[in-house]
């Protein structure tokens, strides 16, 4: 008999902002919250704050710019597992059609472009829908749970 | 986010603490560039008390790293979090900075 | 007594800990004669941890101090000990150290 | 009727040890005491502990030279008053003989004679004996009582 396959339990944590770099701390805190579910340890979840906090800055920045708007991001936690969206109704912009980075020479080190490199380091998987109005950014980070 | 620097003969040792982010990073840009106005470009930056530091926050270093250059200076990294460091790592920007086990040595090494 | 010593590129931290009488001043004249030799001639005295010390340490200083000044160097002390301060007060030498609330200070006066 | 009159009580410590310099520690530690009995704090104690370890290391080093011989401290405490003898069978030396420092200049401090200025500033009475083949140096300490 094959054994009973039982679904890990799912933890879902939403919160949705105004494009505020004031509320950036607010996202890390949820994505702090989904990160433990998930059991990630500390620094693990600091690394999937930094990487929500590029995408937020971003919408913040270059995507609603002046305007204002609104930022939701969802958690979904499963052991090892962390999914997060995050969903703007600023115009369209996917991120994962950037070229990588190209070298550059140790004398004239890039000021910006940072954001996204993060990104892309931290995380498992990056999809980027438009539905509507509305692009929608999920990130993935999994950990292979530690033998202990 | 906290600023604090102490200027030396030779060297000014800035200490940030707290969270570095597009909120705060500015003003760590107003201070970085008003100590190198006044010619201060051997820069200690402890960074033992960062809890986070985002892109932002990189490009301050970086855009200050490169002025102070330009005149002999450097930004040099004093007893950095385990938090910044993983940033910078991340960014890919490690190999910009020296890092010193503590403020002595940052200091001393100018 | 205990000697440690940290070499930076144009500052030598010493650490002197524990009791400097005449028993004990030999290895410190030895320890620093050493360093004057490797031309370290910047010399911070870390005295925080000094119990006692009597005019056979205080001449060791001197001697240090006359040598090191002859190629431009100096001997500044770094957060000395009450017992330490008090030895040197009482020996009428305080006008010869500069001393430093700290060692980073101490270090960075250089 | 006149109040009576009462001694303040005294305590006597006191020990030989050979000329050596490996002793100075040993005889700071009963200056300590005999400080301690007379009701002087840490700093003063460290005071007379430099004192009687200047004129000890100058019986070692100046009087016995690499000839052998004992010193013997006797100290004497009564409440804010300490009385040390330092006892030597070395040739004749009166330390409270020797001029006052002369000035020196800031370029060209004087590397030794520390140890006498030293005692003369810490010590309230220094006397000088000589009896049969005995060097008798007393010093005293007073302190006022604090007001508490
Ligand atoms: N949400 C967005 N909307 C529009 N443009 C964006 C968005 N996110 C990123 N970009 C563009 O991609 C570039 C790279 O982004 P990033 O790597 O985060 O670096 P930085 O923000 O420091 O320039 C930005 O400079 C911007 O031109
Ligand atoms: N017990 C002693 N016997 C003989 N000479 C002494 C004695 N004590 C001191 N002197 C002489 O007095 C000088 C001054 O002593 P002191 O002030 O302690 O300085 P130092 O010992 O560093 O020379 C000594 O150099 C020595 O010539």
């Amino acid at each position: 008999m094959p054994p009973t396959k039982t679904r890990p339990r799912l933890t879902l944590h939403s919160q949705s902002v105004p494009a505020q770099l004031g509320q950036l701390e607010s996202l890390c805190n949820l994505v702090d919250l989904g990160a433990r579910s998930s059991g990630f340890d500390d620094r693990t979840s600091y690394a999937c704050q930094l990487a929500v906090c590029e995408a937020a800055e971003n919408i913040i920045l270059h995507g609603y710019r002046k305007k204002g708007g609104d930022i939701r991001v969802t958690t979904r936690s499963r052991p090892g597992e962390l999914t997060v969206d995050i969903v703007d109704t600023a115009p369209p912009f996917n991120p994962t059609m950037l070229p990588p980075e190209e070298g550059w020479a140790l004398t004239d080190p890039p000021v910006g472009g940072r954001g996204i490199l993060i990104m892309r380091r931290v995380m498992d998987e990056i999809q980027y829908r438009r539905r509507g109005n509305r692009n929608i950014l999920r990130m993935r980070k999994r950990v292979r749970p530690s033998k202990s | 986010m906290e600023i604090k620097s102490q200027v030396y003969k030779r060297v000014v040792a800035v200490t940030v603490t707290g969270r570095v982010d597009s909120g705060t990073a500015g003003d760590l840009e107003k201070a970085l560039s008003a100590l190198a106005n006044e010619a201060h470009n051997n820069i200690v930056l402890d960074l033992s008390g960062v809890e986070f530091l985002s892109s932002s926050g990189l490009r301050v270093l970086v855009t200050t790293l490169k002025g102070v250059r330009k005149v002999g200076g450097d930004v040099r990294l004093a007893q950095p979090s385990q938090r910044a460091i993983d940033a910078i790592n991340l960014a890919g920007l490690d190999v910009l900075f020296k890092v010193f086990p503590d403020r002595e040595s940052a200091i001393a090494s100018y």
